[in-house]
């Protein structure tokens, strides 16, 4: 039996439903790992859409869901019709809220020649990858690549209960202070932890490629430069900087400031 | 006070006799890439993994006494009501076995404002009363100024106290549980060249301390501070991250999460450790942010360890570890604050 | 010989009682259930909470100005200055604003429903040194919820109090708290003068800011503000600091003065750090500082 | 006969990625059968060009969510070809056995989720919560297992964060391996069941004779790496790969096709059985015979007992590998990296099939070059021509509508299909 009220403020079931755009899948399917809670979390809300899992789909929902970024004309189309019903939209995943690495092939600049590596001659639409905020307002985020499906959880019992969602303002270094672990930086391994807004995957000895987007007071001016301190080359704190996109004009700007010192260095050395 | 002699031979036993309790003691958590070992606190599970000779910890002990995250109560709830059930989260003693004199001092800090103000928590109070603790005379460290704070040396708050001598310890004896304990094993008494020998040991130690901070009427000068800008500078350094008070052994600070079940038949209530450096420390409900910017959540840091702890507890909340300037990847060291501050004027060079 | 250390129960000594100093009071919360809730306005409600246990409700006593926890399992927990009668013990009014996410789930909630209440904390208003003198009450905004509590208090007492008299403003009208109540308090012989910033069609008394009202009663040589006088200032920063230092310059001794100062808190015991101001704790220190006090705040205006 | 029908489904569900299916039959005649592929590319190939080697495994694990673990594993085998590092005999079984947990995972979720469905007259497994507890709870609890085990391998259960060119950045606890181990002990009985309940199902009776390609064992079934072989007859390197595929273009998908020696080729379960079904373990084996699944099988729709016959077998494997594993100390996790220029190509059995990288790197140890041909790309084509077959099929048979549509969408189901991965 679905609880009716907590603490005496009746619960109101939303209907939820699920879209994808350009993505892996990979955050619906997060949902559907959640095989412990999965049952609860269904007496919770009511899916109506979720193509992934079901065949059955309605166009009447109030939150949705939507993984992946946009990348195409009828995508921009689909995702406003979807805007116009839900009450609340929900972007969910790294590509949603920033591009994800789709963006990676933005940084060519060149639609064109990214298509030709790929098709050659066949023709393709494609457009640059966008994050779903380009096209339309998105009332909640929830970060990662991919995301944590406690999260969602979270989100979708607050949303039950009309509770705000709020993340953590503060960097991923809080969770591994938390978990003990040796700093990378201590290990010569390059992170981004220090900036990204908190995550749960520390204590694998990876460091952070920033999936999580800029934690709230993120000094990122500073962690180039500790970076470059630590001897990592330009090149990988790009690297770094651009894979997921929350951290793009950062990795932009230090390109060109890259570019410009070579160029000089070659004018000197003429 | 008593004082044994306890030969190294004879240690492992004392392990072996401890060690139906848990035992936590410093052990080798990984390789630097100096290629020298990183220690951390943990569980001692084979007297060999108790590294008694380390050089600091990454982090204190805390998490065996103010964990980053507590489970502070359950709820279990239904239609209008609920019903709450509180543990304190632990259910056996520890042994902690080789704290150095910084980190037993930084205990009675936390006593004082955890245990013996009002309200005393029984979280940390269960935990700290579970303690069985085992001191050890460290090793200065390039970025140790315990000595300038005055926490070189633990006079109190331990079991027992050893001092390397060579092939022998010299132990102090605090504790009828640690005289108890030492009957297990071969001790003998000191004899006069033991107490010179110990004399000497110390003296060594003193003389090896490199880093210092002055703080000669530092809460003044905080306050006739305030204003200085280079606060600034260092506050441009800081990446907010909560690293400093994570590493710190005396930093206590923390938030309140509730959350509710996703089944919305429980809920609990959990404590985070926090830091007054990360964004919305000072954050009210309704969204103002009474320190915004981070060169005042950072001065507010310096203000809470060296100025009001020492005006409520006569004494700076600071032990002089050093392990927040080691952990600090934008190279922020209090006793660079410190002087900085005093002086008025910002480092040069960085 | 047995080498397992004895494990110690903290809470074994511990009596059942509610002193600062027991360790079993720190997660001890009074099952409260709301009675009542009234909509005072658009955004804030009052609501009526009675501890359950009788005994525990009579043994409740509070100063006002004194703030309590209030918490709402799985939602949150919160301070709130108590709005009430000191009289009343257990069974206080809290004036609440919808401003995040408890107070959010508060503003649904109806009666009957149960909440967590700990508490008294902080210090509080001397209203027994303030008798046989003046009493200056300026309250802006959400500033009259703490005041509240004083004034009813004052009220119980009126006859052992000088003059007493309120200025309160708010930004429009229809945010003024506790319309019903005016009547009655200025049937005790309490001065009061109620000021908008934007009024409506309806309004008829002054317009513009506490500091207006207060001006006038500075030149005013029928009313004197001198040594005598005890004030109690309330509302956001940028108020209470001009308004002390304008009753500073009227006479009145920065002893005298208080002020409840707001901080966010988690714990309410000198605990969580998160209502330091420069390094003095709220929760403990405050909620009501007099004015001296706050000049000595680093960061508190 | 049947006269007319006119069968249109947009964006096929309980498969991953977007498809279209038309059927339209007049006057008895097929007009039209046609597998449609309308994903959005992300062009993957063209993002990793300019990228350092470190990034290439990161990166293309995100080509799927649900296959991350084979996409990583392939993409680090490519750069390690690449580069010229073996695998210590350590990793390599940590390895497996983590790609062992991502097949038991997909494939349950596949069965369960995805096809099981079809045969209970549902449209998703959220019925089934009330009507059939038991089964819901068996899937939940495999897929649980495995993706614990990924957790405790990988680091995450996707996009996994230990794995890295080299080895691993961490091992496993071993006590949590003990443990792992089993809870895989104790999940074979649920696989027995699941077995059952499968062989409840009515298989549709359907034959369409094709090519079938996968990795060829060496004395056992294939996972990662080795050679390339098709039950025609084709016998080839990894490095060899292109051949093996033939991508080509075509108007109908943004997925490239792939061809062999016919028109089209199958890759997934049933072809790995088909070309090893001496080398699965021989409890796995016997449960194949005892659904008269023997090679070569020619029905599509056998694919999901393939599946299932798999599961058993990874999960009697990892039993076996673990205990190796506890049996000996822990080497080092992982081997220093030495970039150089050269081309690396990698071949890996993820759950739907061979999985092709291949990168080109400069003397930075940037990538210059890149591809990637994805099992569900190989078997587009196979999956056109099964679709004019099943109509013409039901054309003749006089079939409803709504079973042709029923059976359709089966069908390409039944080949488990990761359309976005397809099209990356």
């Amino acid at each position: 039996m679905p609880v009716e009220k907590y603490l005496g403020v009746p619960l109101h079931r939303p209907k939820v439903a699920f879209f994808e755009f350009t993505a892996c899948e990979g955050c619906q399917l997060q949902i559907l790992n959640n095989e412990a809670t999965l049952l609860d979390f269904l007496s919770l809300v009511e899916v109506v859409s979720f193509r992934e899992a079901m065949k059955e789909s309605t166009g009447d929902y109030e939150i949705a869901f939507i993984e992946g970024s946009i990348t195409r004309a009828d995508e921009v189309k689909r995702l406003k019709d979807i805007r116009k019903k839900a009450k609340v939209l929900v972007a969910m995943g790294s590509c949603a809220c920033f591009g994800g690495v789709n963006q990676l092939k933005n940084r060519f600049n060149n639609p064109k020649w990214v298509k030709d590596q790929v098709y050659g001659k066949f023709p393709v639409e494609s457009e640059e990858a966008r994050p779903i905020e380009d096209v339309v307002t998105v009332d909640l985020k929830i970060y990662g690549c991919p995301i944590k499906k406690e999260e969602v959880e979270k989100v979708v019992t607050n949303l039950v209960l009309g509770k705000s969602v709020n993340h953590p303002k503060y960097p991923v270094c809080m969770e591994c202070m938390a978990n003990e672990n040796i700093c990378l930086y201590k290990l010569g391994e390059p992170c981004l932890g220090p900036v990204t807004r908190d995550a749960w995957c520390p204590g694998n000895r990876c460091g952070c490629w920033g999936c999580r987007g800029p934690a709230d007071a993120a000094n990122v001016e500073q962690i180039i430069s500790i970076m470059k301190e630590h001897n990592f080359s330009p090149d990988t704190i790009i690297d770094r900087l651009e894979c997921f996109g929350g951290f793009r004009e950062f990795a932009e700007e230090l390109k060109r400031k890259t570019v410009k010192a070579k160029t000089k260095k070659k004018r000197a050395g003429k | 006070m008593i004082f044994r002699i306890i030969e190294k031979t004879e240690l492992k036993e004392l392990v072996d006799v401890m060690a139906v309790n848990r035992i936590i003691g410093p052990v080798q958590k990984g390789t630097g890439l100096d290629g020298k070992p990183l220690y951390a606190f943990g569980p001692v599970a084979d007297f060999n993994d108790l590294k008694l000779d380390y050089t600091t910890t990454a982090r204190p002990a805390k998490r065996y006494f103010l964990p980053s995250h507590e489970t502070l109560c359950n709820f279990k709830i239904h239609e209008n009501g609920w019903e709450k059930s509180v543990d304190f989260n632990i259910h056996e003693p520890h042994v902690f076995f080789g704290l150095h004199a910084c980190d037993i001092n930084a205990l009675h800090k936390l006593d004082k404002v955890l245990l013996k103000s009002s309200f005393p928590t029984p979280y940390y109070a269960a935990k700290r009363m579970n303690m069985f603790i085992i001191g050890i005379e460290c090793k200065p460290q390039p970025f140790c100024f315990c000595r300038s704070m005055g926490t070189d040396s633990a006079l109190h708050g331990f079991d027992m106290f050893l001092t390397d001598l060579g092939d022998k310890y010299f132990v102090e004896v605090q504790s009828a549980a640690a005289f108890n304990f030492l009957k297990n094993i071969n001790t003998s008494d000191p004899k006069e060249k033991d107490h010179a020998r110990y004399m000497e040991v110390v003296a060594e130690k003193n003389r090896k301390f490199t880093a210092t901070v002055d703080t000669t009427d530092l809460a003044k000068i905080l306050d006739m501070e305030f204003q200085s800008d280079v606060w600034k500078y260092w506050g441009d350094k800081c990446l907010s991250c909560g690293t400093c008070a994570s590493v710190c052994p005396t930093c206590y600070c923390y938030g309140v999460e509730e959350s509710v079940d996703i089944d919305l038949k429980g809920a609990v209530k959990k404590k985070h450790l926090y830091s007054c450096n990360l964004i919305d420390f000072a954050e009210v409900a309704g969204g103002h942010n009474f320190r915004p910017e981070s060169h005042t959540r950072l001065k507010y840091r310096y203000y809470h360890k060296h100025r009001g702890f020492a005006e409520e507890f006569e004494e700076s909340l600071c032990v002089g570890c050093g392990r927040c300037s080691e952990a600090c990847l934008a190279k922020i060291k209090v006793p660079e604050v410190i002087a900085s501050i005093r002086s008025g004027v910002k480092p040069r060079g960085r | 010989m047995d080498n397992k250390l004895e494990f110690v129960d903290v809470l074994r000594d511990v009596p059942g009682t509610q002193r600062k100093s027991d360790m079993g009071s720190f997660e001890y919360s009074h099952k409260a259930e709301i009675t009542n809730v009234y909509p005072l306005t658009a955004n804030e409600k009052l609501y009526q909470i009675q501890i359950i246990d009788p005994e525990m409700r009579k043994r409740f006593t509070f100063r006002p100005g004194q703030f309590v926890m209030l918490e709402v399992p799985g939602v949150g927990e919160a301070p709130f200055s108590i709005s009430s009668s000191p009289v009343r013990h257990g069974d206080i009014e809290l004036c609440i604003r919808n401003v995040g996410n408890m107070t959010n789930f508060l503003s649904r909630v109806g009666r009957g429903v149960q909440v967590g209440i700990t508490g008294p904390f902080g210090t509080s208003f001397p209203v027994e040194e303030m008798m046989g003198q003046n009493i200056f009450l300026i309250a802006g905004g959400l500033g009259i919820a703490p005041l509240r509590s004083p004034i009813l208090s004052v009220l119980e007492n009126r006859s052992r109090y000088a003059n007493v008299d309120i200025i309160y403003g708010a930004r429009q009208p229809s945010e003024l708290l506790f319309t019903y109540q005016y009547e009655m308090w200025r049937k005790f012989d309490i001065g009061l003068d109620i000021i908008v910033e934007r009024p409506d069609k309806e309004w008829k008394g002054p317009v513009g800011l506490t500091t207006h009202i207060l001006k006038e009663k500075i030149a005013n040589p029928a009313i004197s503000l001198s040594k005598d006088t005890y004030a109690i200032v309330c509302g956001p920063p940028v108020m209470f600091k001009f308004v002390c230092n304008m009753l500073m310059e009227a006479g009145i001794p920065m002893q005298k003065m208080f002020v409840s100062l707001e901080r966010r808190m988690h714990c309410g015991r000198g605990k969580c750090c998160r209502c330091n101001v420069g390094s003095t704790y709220t929760c403990l220190k405050g909620p009501v500082f007099d004015y001296w006090s706050v000049m000595n705040l680093k960061e508190a205006i | 006969m049947k006269i007319s029908c006119n069968v249109n489904v947009h964006h096929l569900s309980r498969v991953e990625g977007h498809g279209n299916i038309h059927i339209k039959i007049k006057g008895g005649r097929v007009m039209e059968a046609q597998w449609e592929v309308v994903e959005t590319p992300r062009f993957f190939e063209a993002m990793l060009v300019g990228k350092k080697w470190d990034n290439a495994p990161w990166i293309c694990g995100r080509i799927c969510g649900i296959c991350s673990i084979g996409h990583t594993l392939a993409s680090i085998r490519a750069v390690e070809n690449a580069f010229g590092i073996v695998p210590s005999e350590q990793t390599r079984k940590l390895r497996l056995l983590l790609k062992h947990m991502e097949t038991l995972q997909s494939h349950v979720l596949h069965l369960y989720f995805l096809a099981a469905p079809d045969f209970l007259n549902t449209g998703s497994v959220f019925p089934l919560i009330k009507s059939h507890p038991d089964v819901v709870a068996r899937a939940a609890r495999i897929k649980l297992i495995a993706n614990d085990a990924c957790d405790i391998i990988g680091g995450r259960r996707m996009h996994p964060t230990r794995t890295v060119v080299g080895g691993f950045t961490m091992l496993p606890d071993k006590c949590m391996l003990e443990a792992l181990k089993r809870r895989l002990e104790d999940a074979r009985s649920d696989l027995y069941l699941t077995a059952e309940l499968f062989r409840s199902f009515p298989v549709p009776d359907f034959v369409r004779e094709t090519e079938f390609v996968s990795l060829r064992g060496n004395g056992d079934y294939p996972f990662i790496g080795g050679d390339l072989v098709s039950t025609d007859g084709v016998r080839m390197k990894e490095h060899d790969y292109k051949k093996m595929t033939n991508e080509y273009t075509v108007d109908q998908s943004t997925a490239k096709w792939a061809r062999l020696s016919r028109e089209s080729f199958a890759v997934g379960a049933l072809a790995r059985l088909n070309n090893n079904f001496a080398f699965l373990n021989p409890a796995a084996r016997e449960l194949s015979e005892s659904f008269g699944l023997r090679p070569v099988n020619h029905n599509p729709f056998m694919n999901n007992i393939a599946q299932l016959v798999e599961c058993v077998h990874v999960t009697l494997d990892s039993i076996n590998m673990i205990s190796e594993l506890l049996d000996n100390e822990w080497d080092e996790p992982r081997q220093p990296v030495k970039h150089k220029k050269g081309k690396g190509v990698a071949a890996v059995e993820v759950p739907r099939g061979i999985l092709y990288h291949c990168y080109e790197f400069d003397r930075a140890g940037k990538i210059v070059r890149s591809d990637c041909v994805i099992p569900t790309g190989q078997n587009h084509a196979n999956i056109q021509h099964d679709l004019m077959e099943l109509a013409a099929q039901s054309a003749s048979m006089g079939r409803k509508d709504t079973e042709i549509e029923l059976l359709a969408e089966m069908l390409v189901r039944s080949y488990d299909p990761c359309i976005s991965c397809s099209v990356h």
